[in-house]
């Protein structure tokens, strides 16, 4: 990891605009009272702020909490000192061994940054399944002109996939295929490291999720195309 | 140039009304404005008070020369006669120099000429725009046309222009032609003005689009304000305890706290200081209504800092309400639609309850700034920022105010006018006019047996006039009385209240009969004419036997003795000083000052060496050290004080005490040099840097637990100055402060928030378990329980740091002076909220540690607004009775001294020379309660002699 | 006993009491006109004398009316005057007149509708309880 | 508490008498205020005695109360002078004095109160007319029942007829002795004071033997008799025709309000202006009602005295004894007066430390 | 959320070459535009909406703006009947399957978070469910299994695609 050992979460955690450090917690139990799983298996986002702020990390770290949240946000958004809950929670995570990352996350990462996509999907398989589907499209009435473009250069936007589309749930690829279809508009999706979802988020890796997002540039500039839709 | 007000007073609330008050006791002319239709402020919505759960708002009202003012509930309006009260008004600019300001006001039309209304809501009928309607928290509903607060006197509409569509109905309805829509928002310049004190208050922060709180999908979610609105009988639901979703009865209620305040996401980094108690009291009220229990109030801290406060948080804890210290994140509804909360309780488990109504204790609106002419000189704010105070605290720091604006009037030279109407005394002479109000009494009352049975059983004369409010009527009805020489009147009209206004500088005796009272559409002419004759019948019973008393005037000894010369003591006598009045201070010690060496603020204490170094080299103040006082007799305006000093006793003659004798650090011992108390170590850091690494602080140390159960107020906030300057010296020093409830009201909690931000780590901790301290070689391990992280703790010390509280002085005062105290030993004022420097006996006041808990601030400003207080008594040379005060006859009085102890004000005395009972005109305020426990009428009131009222009352039932 | 219209004087405190009367009669007032109001400074200043006076008098009724406790303008002059009114009232229902006849109630200054309602229970209650044994006699 | 016992005079009058003479002779008390018979009124008039060679005319029990002298006695003691007095009084005087201090017009700190047994006493008239026939009517009274029989109505139905507040108490009912006993410090202190002045000749002791089933009984008695009287009164005054019929023929000469022991005031409301009216009111209440009935007031007068008073009445009687129109005035006032005594937890003369109900203010909270 | 956190973390230059849009902003121009039409008739049904925290919420947070209206006025233009879920929005309720938690094995904390959104569901009473997010999309289904109810779930883009006419 690239985080400096001698830094707590404390210090790590980036804080919102209003710069409100978790020391601002007022332990008011604002996050605990709307959060959804307060009391599930010992979490209380309260709780893990004030371990925080005493600098009890690695019991966080060792524990399954950071795990448990969802890191929806609903404590920060009510939190009256703005403490950036979620980001504690992800500093947290990005704290744990990589090997102790519970779970699909980090192994989906490890994937991603060897294949392209977090499932390990191998690109003749890609094709062939875009191929495919793009061809089921065109056999609805109306959509006969239909063919799924890939790596199309100077294509006015980027499209990129979830991996669980094209791995289990490929009948869901068409829907925006049609409505670019029938939009008429020019899109295009790349052949090679096409996933369009970034655990790194989730796991709390800056590193990986950086070089993710990197591909998503280097496809801009390789395709020449204008415009990006974020894949989620 | 016209100089006719000495001061504009803007914002009719509470501090305004004092302001205004003050200046008009003196006799000085007031301007009140306020942006608002009506007077009264956000206290004309609340009809209850801590700490007795009442209002009382009326004790506010003069004591002394009191018949300028209306003898009524000050709730429905003020009336003074130095006081000239303009609504819908706000200050634009402010030019000039104190003494000549020029102020240009803008002024909203309120569309309903005052003067012509009658009240008679003919207008309201036919106005067809209805809107929410604010008064009541937009939980019921009225017309654009409206009585803006429905309590007021005289009941006068007003049009709401924003949503008026100017249809014109009502003004063609309006049999008087009082309404007017085509005026617009205009510019006065008014000048000569003296000074201005800015009273505008605060505005309450609005919840409504807040996605927590969801006031719009959930009805039954409610600010405190409308709560307190829904309780009223005057509320939306006409005191019908009932919830706005679907009516039914409240009986379970949450009480969510600082809403709006203590939230840096909305740049609410303050308390708004009132909402706790607010809360409490509502809850209070609620679990006395309905005879429920189960209502909770989620708060972090319950900030229970006045001095009665803690006491007060028992009582209702004692009611069943529960105190669960969780923030509220958001209210949503259960399946049955009613509002539900979830929270975090003491063991760390989440629940969901539902209630059958949400308050929302919402504090001051965030952002909020003075207008720029604050900083023009001649204008005084009464708080630094637009800010939410206690009562008690909201009325000393408008006197604080008002005795600025004093010093400028004096300056100045304005006229004061001061009165006392002498009633004509000669033989009764009475004439009834009545008025028919166009075709209304004409109609509903038969007038000319009313004339006519008057004559025939009283003989007395009746006249008739068409319209005795429009101009004609009114010159018509002046001229009756001149010709006919009449000095006794009884008028007879639909909205009396025009005359008591206008008649009130003239030396006629007026009895008022409120004719519309008497119509009902379901009762018949008979009926009507029978009661109205009565009615007349009787205030000719009282008019007749009504014996005016000479005003009476006393000469005052024009010195006050302020007793203490610490911080209050010293701020008293500088006020009363520069206001002309010779001051005479008794202090035990052998300087000035009083706790001045426990203080630790640079700025504080430079003010108050200023203070003393002033005090020390003003002429016109005695002080005497080394003394006390040793007895005390007297009558206001005229005390006879005893001081000893050094084993000779000197005689002070004045004309007022202010009780200043202050108070201090409680007391508290402890051996050990690594042991300090919050005070201490303020004034250590002052001078050095604290070399301790691991500090703990102990706040609450034998404070607010039996038998020191009150919140001294100050400690939290010392303890959080400490905190950061040990931090500012060394940012690696670890401080854990243990609490519980951290008193950081107002701006105070910006110094809690930097403390947080510094790392300063905070524990609470429960009443019952005071955190456990185990001495060792090396410091001390505190055990204690983290309730957030739900376990048992030990933290390691090297310095600990006791917050001890404060104390009031022990000085045996209160039976010198016969005063009341609290269980603590701290004086009690009259009424804690409306007269707090009052000691209840008139012209000895109390301000300062000997009365409550305060900081240095506090305490010069209750200083000053006793000085003020006090000014009331000692700014003239001779003191004029008001009328209306009780009188003893002596020859028939049997000096059983029942009246004595009845007499609330303990204006009554025994004189020792002879031994009869007699009655100090100043103190006295005419209540009778001594004039009903005489059997042998001995006492008599002026005004409601017994005669009077006994024949009256045959006569209503004649 | 629809016919009998009760007589009744209501003895009322300036500060609370009369002021709430007086908003519920702001304009046409709804409560029976059989009334007859005196306003007293206090509840405090009442003597025991007005209550006879009134039921010598003939009044069917005696209805007391001043500010909740702790709301008194003169402190607590309405406490200091719960005994003597209760003792009056010992003291006239031996006399023959029924305990419901005097009434004593708070009644706050912003509580119109309240004033309203007390009236009207109170005049139900005592025009249905007949007219007074003094109406219509000569007391001497 | 010391306790002295006179076995040697059967007539307990003379007992006390001799006792009261010893206390002025011996100078343990200034004076004496003592019924006493001079030369001109056949009735012993309560009587202020500074001279123990004066003495003769004492009758401390003669069967008869010219008036309740508690008024008197406050007036001697209206406040401290430093001269002692010891105050010979009926049970009934007794419960006066108490209500006269509570009303401030008494202070008991120079008084010494002496009192006994009270079997009653007669009318004025009625007495005058006994001694005219036996000149040893004070002595017989107490053993011819006969005699007991002539007392008031008001002392046949009086249960309060042993001393109550007194320093020194005599007992006579139930005992052949004369038991002096002192029911108080002060009493007490009197006692044993004058026993040394006389040289220890007095004969104290720690105790007589008092039979009280005799005290008892006549309680019963007397207490039986009262609650017929009461529940007889008090259906009277409940009608207002029969309560009107009763007071009929009152003159408003207010002579019940001068005899009565606990009314206090200098001058009677009724006699200032509030009750002395024009003629215009007069004329008023004449047109109102047609008929006028004078003088005015008379029911308002008795309706006021006793919601003033009632709560001080003592049941002394003497109210009925000086009509002079024969209206049982203290009937009334007594029937009344226990119910609202009763209910205001209010014993009249009992407890001097408790304060006159709605004179005294609870500090709220 | 990752990629546009991401491009403004360490390609804040991205934003000069080219241009970003989100899913709301690409259907919204399409309707706007007129580059498609949808048909009026065929989501008539009781639809609830869900707020993807991600793209309400934490946008919000993030970038300052949460995409609320956008998806509602879409709705707005071809089903008449959808209804808000409550509490929603910035306030609403995750649907527990975010932040990766799909992938972890925490299953019964997670599905104690979906009994949370089920019971907000329960209340409306719908007959389709609309998200605009895959996590949402597979974490509201096995929800909903899990409580046996039976109610369809779709994406935003796909009930706009059904709706399409071409």
């Amino acid at each position: 990891m690239e985080n400096s050992k001698d830094k707590t979460v404390k210090d790590l955690a980036p804080l919102r605009d209003i710069k409100s450090s978790p020391e601002l917690c007022m332990s008011c139990g604002t996050c605990s009272a709307g959060c959804p799983i307060t009391g599930q298996d010992g979490f209380d986002p309260r709780k893990i702020v004030g371990m925080v702020i005493e600098g009890r990390d690695q019991e966080l770290v060792e524990s399954n909490l950071p795990w448990l949240c969802t890191m929806c946000a609903k404590c920060e958004h009510a939190c009256p000192m703005g403490i950036n809950i979620t980001g504690i929670v992800r500093t947290i995570r990005g704290l744990v061994d990589r090997d102790k990352v519970p779970g699909m996350i980090h192994k989906g990462v490890e994937l991603c940054l060897e294949t392209g996509n977090n499932i390990g999907l191998p690109s003749e398989d890609f094709d062939f399944i875009i191929e495919d589907v793009g061809e089921e499209v065109a056999e609805e009435e109306g959509y006969e002109e239909f063919a799924a473009p890939i790596d199309k250069e100077n294509a006015n936007i980027l499209h990129t996939l979830h991996n669980k589309l094209v791995n289990t749930q490929n009948e869901d690829l068409v829907h925006w295929w049609k409505i670019f279809h029938a939009a008429d508009e020019s899109f295009t999706i790349p052949s090679e490291n096409w996933e369009g979802v970034n655990w790194g988020l989730f796991s709390g890796d800056d590193e990986s999720m950086k070089t993710v997002v990197g591909r998503i540039v280097e496809h801009m500039e390789k395709l020449k195309v204008k415009n990006l839709m974020y894949p989620e | 140039m016209d100089r006719k007000f000495s001061t504009l007073v803007a914002g009719a609330g509470i501090s305004g009304v004092r302001a205004a008050l003050d200046l008009a006791e003196l006799g000085y002319r007031v301007l009140l404005i306020d942006k608002k239709a009506s007077a009264g402020g956000i206290l004309s919505q609340l009809d209850y008070q801590f700490p007795n759960d009442h209002c009382g708002m009326c004790r506010t009202l003069p004591m002394i020369d009191r018949n300028n003012g209306a003898q009524f509930c000050l709730r429905k309006g003020i009336f003074h006669k130095n006081i000239t009260f303009m609504p819908g008004c706000e200050i634009e600019t402010v030019k000039g120099t104190p003494g000549n300001l020029s102020i240009s006001l803008k002024r909203s039309p309120l569309g309903v000429d005052p003067e012509k209304c009658t009240g008679c809501l003919s207008c309201e009928s036919v106005c067809p725009v209805t809107v929410k309607e604010d008064f009541n928290g937009n939980l019921s509903q009225r017309k654009a046309i409206y009585l803006p607060v429905p309590h007021n006197i005289p009941n006068k509409r007003v049009i709401d222009f924003e949503s008026c569509t100017k249809c014109g109905e009502c003004v063609s309805e309006c049999p008087t032609n009082a309404i007017d829509i085509t005026k617009d928002v205009g510019i006065e310049t008014i000048d000569g003005i003296g000074s201005v004190i800015l009273a505008t208050g605060t505005e309450l922060y609005n919840p409504d689009g807040v996605d927590l709180y969801n006031t719009s999908k959930i009805k039954d979610v409610v600010t405190a304000t409308a709560f307190e609105r829904i309780m009223s009988s005057s509320g939306p639901y006409k005191g019908k305890i009932q919830r706005p979703s679907d009516g039914k009865e409240i009986k379970k209620v949450a009480f969510i706290q600082c809403v709006g305040s203590r939230n840096l996401m909305i740049g609410a980094d303050y308390c708004s200081s009132v909402c706790c108690m607010f809360a409490l009291k509502e809850a209070a009220l609620l679990a006395e209504k309905t005879k429920s229990s189960d209502s909770a109030i989620f708060c972090m801290d319950l900030r229970t800092f006045s001095r009665d406060g803690e006491r007060y948080k028992e009582r209702v804890k004692e009611k069943g309400v529960r105190f669960i210290r969780s923030r509220i994140h958001s209210v949503e509804k259960d399946d049955s639609g009613n509002p539900s909360i979830s929270y975090v309780d003491a063991d760390g488990k989440q629940k969901s309850e539902s209630f059958d109504l949400v308050v929302l204790s919402t504090g001051k609106s965030q952002n909020l700034t003075h207008p720029s002419f604050i900083e023009n000189e001649g204008v005084f704010g009464i708080s630094e920022t637009p800010d939410f105070k206690e009562i008690s605290d909201s009325m000393i720091n408008s006197s604080f105010a008002s005795s600025k604006a004093i010093q400028i009037a004096k300056e100045y030279d304005y006229e004061t006018k001061k009165s006392s109407t002498q009633i004509n005394d000669d033989d009764p002479k009475l004439h009834i006019i009545l008025c028919s109000c166009g075709n209304l009494f004409k109609e509903n009352v038969d007038l000319t047996k009313i004339t006519e049975d008057i004559s025939r059983i009283y003989g007395i004369g009746i006249t008739t006039i068409d319209q005795a409010c429009s101009l004609e009527g009114w010159s018509e009805l002046k001229s009756i009385i001149d010709e006919k020489g009449v000095n006794r009147l009884i008028i007879g009209a639909c909205n009396p209240q025009i005359f008591s206004t206008k008649l009130s500088d003239n030396s006629l005796l007026t009895e008022i009969i409120t004719l519309a009272e008497h119509i009902s559409d379901t009762e018949s002419v008979d009926e009507a004419t029978k009661s109205i004759l009565s009615e007349i019948a009787s205030s000719i019973g009282r008019l007749k036997k009504y014996t005016p008393q000479k005003v009476r005037s006393m000469n005052i000894s024009k010195r006050a003795l302020v007793l203490g010369g610490g911080i209050s003591g010293l701020s008293s006598a500088k006020t009363l000083s520069d206001s002309g009045v010779p001051v005479t201070i008794v202090e035990k010690s052998d300087k000035l000052g009083g706790n001045l060496p426990f203080i630790s603020d640079e700025t504080v204490i430079k003010s108050i060496k200023n203070l003393i170094e002033k005090v020390s080299s003003d002429s016109n103040i005695d002080i005497l050290f080394n003394s006390e006082l040793s007895s005390h007799k007297g009558v206001p305006g005229k005390f006879e004080s005893v001081i000893s000093k050094e084993n000779t006793e000197l005689i002070v003659q004045t004309g007022s005490i202010i009780v200043a004798t202050g108070g201090g650090k409680a007391s508290f011992d402890d051996e050990n040099e690594r042991v300090k108390t919050t005070f201490d170590l303020s004034i250590e850091l002052m001078e050095k840097k604290v070399d301790a690494k691991n500090i703990v602080m102990m706040q609450c140390k034998d404070s607010r637990v039996e038998p020191f159960n009150y919140c001294s107020r100050i400690c939290c906030g010392k303890a959080l100055d400490n905190a950061i300057k040990i931090k500012e010296q060394n940012p690696d020093a670890k401080i854990t402060m243990f609490y519980r409830d951290i008193m950081a009201y107002g701006d105070i909690e910006k110094k809690y928030t930097e403390a947080r931000r510094r790392g300063v780590i905070f524990k609470r901790f429960e009443k019952e378990k005071y955190p456990e301290v185990i001495s060792n070689d090396n410091g001390f391990t505190i055990k204690a329980f983290d309730f957030i992280l739900n376990e048992d703790i030990e933290i390691k010390a090297d310095l600990l740091v006791y917050s001890t509280g404060v104390a009031p002085q022990v000085d045996n005062l209160e039976k010198t002076l016969k005063l009341k105290t609290t269980v603590d030993g701290f004086i009690k004022e009259v009424d804690f909220k409306f007269r707090p420097v009052d000691t209840g006996k008139e012209g000895i006041f109390i301000c300062g540690l000997r009365r409550n808990p305060a900081n240095a601030s506090e305490a010069e400003k209750e200083g000053v607004s006793a000085a003020q207080r006090a000014l009331r008594l000692l700014n003239s040379e001779i003191l004029i009775s008001s009328g209306q005060v009780a009188h003893v006859r002596h020859s028939i009085c049997s000096r059983c001294n029942a009246c004595v102890t009845a007499c609330p004000y303990t204006a009554r005395f025994v004189s020792v020379e002879d031994r009869k009972v007699y009655v100090d005109d100043i103190s006295c305020q005419g209540c009778g309660t001594c004039a009903s426990v005489c059997p042998n009428n001995a006492t008599i009131i002026e005004g409601f002699e017994e005669k009077g009222i006994l024949d009256s009352i045959e006569a209503a039932l004649g | 006993m629809s016919e009998h219209k009760p007589k009744i004087v209501a003895l009322v405190c300036n500060w609370c009491t009369y002021t709430a009367a007086d908003l519920a009669g702001t304009s046409r007032r709804d409560y029976p006109s059989e009334i007859r109001l005196v306003r007293l400074m206090c509840t405090g200043m009442i003597d025991s004398k007005y209550i006879l006076k009134a039921f010598l008098e003939g009044a069917d009724g005696v209805f007391i009316g001043g500010c909740h406790p702790g709301d008194c303008h003169y402190i607590d002059g309405n406490l200091k005057a719960v005994k003597r009114i209760e003792a009056i009232g010992i003291m006239l229902e031996q006399f023959g007149f029924e305990k419901e006849r005097l009434k004593l109630e708070w009644i706050g200054a912003s509580e119109g509708p309240e004033f309203q309602e007390n009236m009207q229970e109170f005049a139900k209650k005592i025009g249905d309880m007949g007219k007074v044994q003094t109406a219509d006699r000569m007391i001497l | 508490m010391t306790t002295y016992i006179d076995q040697t005079e059967s007539y307990k009058g003379e007992a006390i008498k001799k006792l009261a003479v010893e206390l002025l002779k011996n100078n343990t008390v200034d004076s004496l205020f003592i019924p006493f018979q001079n030369s001109y009124s056949g009735i012993p008039m309560p009587s202020l005695i500074s001279d123990p060679e004066k003495t003769d005319g004492i009758e401390p029990i003669a069967p008869v109360a010219p008036f309740n002298s508690a008024k008197q006695a406050a007036s001697v003691i209206k406040y401290a002078t430093g001269k002692k007095t010891a105050f010979f009084l009926r049970p009934c005087e007794i419960r006066a004095l108490v209500e006269l201090v509570k009303l401030n017009q008494c202070t008991l700190e120079d008084a010494v109160i002496i009192s006994y047994d009270c079997y009653g006493r007669v009318e004025n008239k009625k007495y005058l007319e006994l001694l005219s026939s036996n000149d040893q009517v004070n002595k017989d009274f107490y053993t011819d029942e006969s005699l007991q029989n002539e007392t008031t109505t008001t002392c046949k139905s009086c249960d309060a007829f042993t001393p109550l507040n007194a320093d020194i108490a005599i007992s006579f009912m139930g005992t052949d002795q004369s038991v002096f006993e002192g029911t108080s410090e002060k009493g007490s202190d009197v006692l044993s004071s004058l026993n040394s002045a006389i040289g220890g000749s007095l004969d104290l002791k720690s105790g007589g033997s008092i039979d009280q089933s005799i005290v008892e009984g006549i309680k019963e008695k007397r207490s039986k008799e009262k609650e017929t009287l009461f529940s007889k009164t008090s259906e009277t005054i409940k009608d207002v025709d029969s309560f009107q019929k009763m007071i009929g023929s009152c003159l408003n000469c207010y002579n019940c309000r001068t005899a009565c022991p606990v009314c206090y005031c200098k001058e009677c409301v009724f006699l200032t202006d509030i009750f002395l009216h024009d003629p215009d009111i007069l004329h008023q209440r004449s047109i109102k009602k047609g008929v006028l009935k004078l003088p005015v007031d008379t029911t308002m007068f008795h309706m006021t005295r006793i919601s003033h008073i009632s709560h001080s009445c003592v049941g002394c009687g003497q109210c009925t004894s000086v009509c002079p129109s024969d209206i049982q005035v203290a009937d009334m006032f007594r029937t009344v007066s226990e119910k609202t005594q009763e209910k205001l937890e209010y014993k009249a003369g009992q407890n001097i430390e408790q304060p006159i109900p709605f004179l005294a203010y609870k500090e709220e909270n | 959320m990752a990629t546009r956190s991401g491009l403004e973390r360490w390609f804040p230059e991205f934003f000069d070459k080219y241009n970003a849009y989100t899913v709301f902003d690409l259907m919204k121009s399409y309707i706007e535009d007129g580059r498609i039409k949808l048909d009026k008739e065929m989501f008539t049904q009781r639809i609830a909406y869900h707020d993807p925290c991600n793209y309400g919420r934490k946008s919000e947070e993030k970038f300052g703006y949460g995409y609320y209206e956008e998806p509602r006025w879409i709705l707005d233009q071809f089903a008449p009947n959808w209804v808000d879920l409550f509490p929603s929005k910035a306030n609403g309720y995750c649907c527990g399957g975010g932040g990766g938690t799909m992938l972890t094995p925490f299953k019964e904390v997670r599905s104690h978070y979906g009994k949370k959104k089920i019971e907000q569901i329960k209340r409306v009473e719908p007959e389709l469910i609309v998200v605009p997010c895959h996590s949402c999309h597979g974490q509201i289904q096995s929800s909903l299994s899990e409580a046996e109810m039976d109610i369809p779930v779709k994406y935003l883009w796909e009930v706009v695609a059904d709706a399409l006419i071409v």
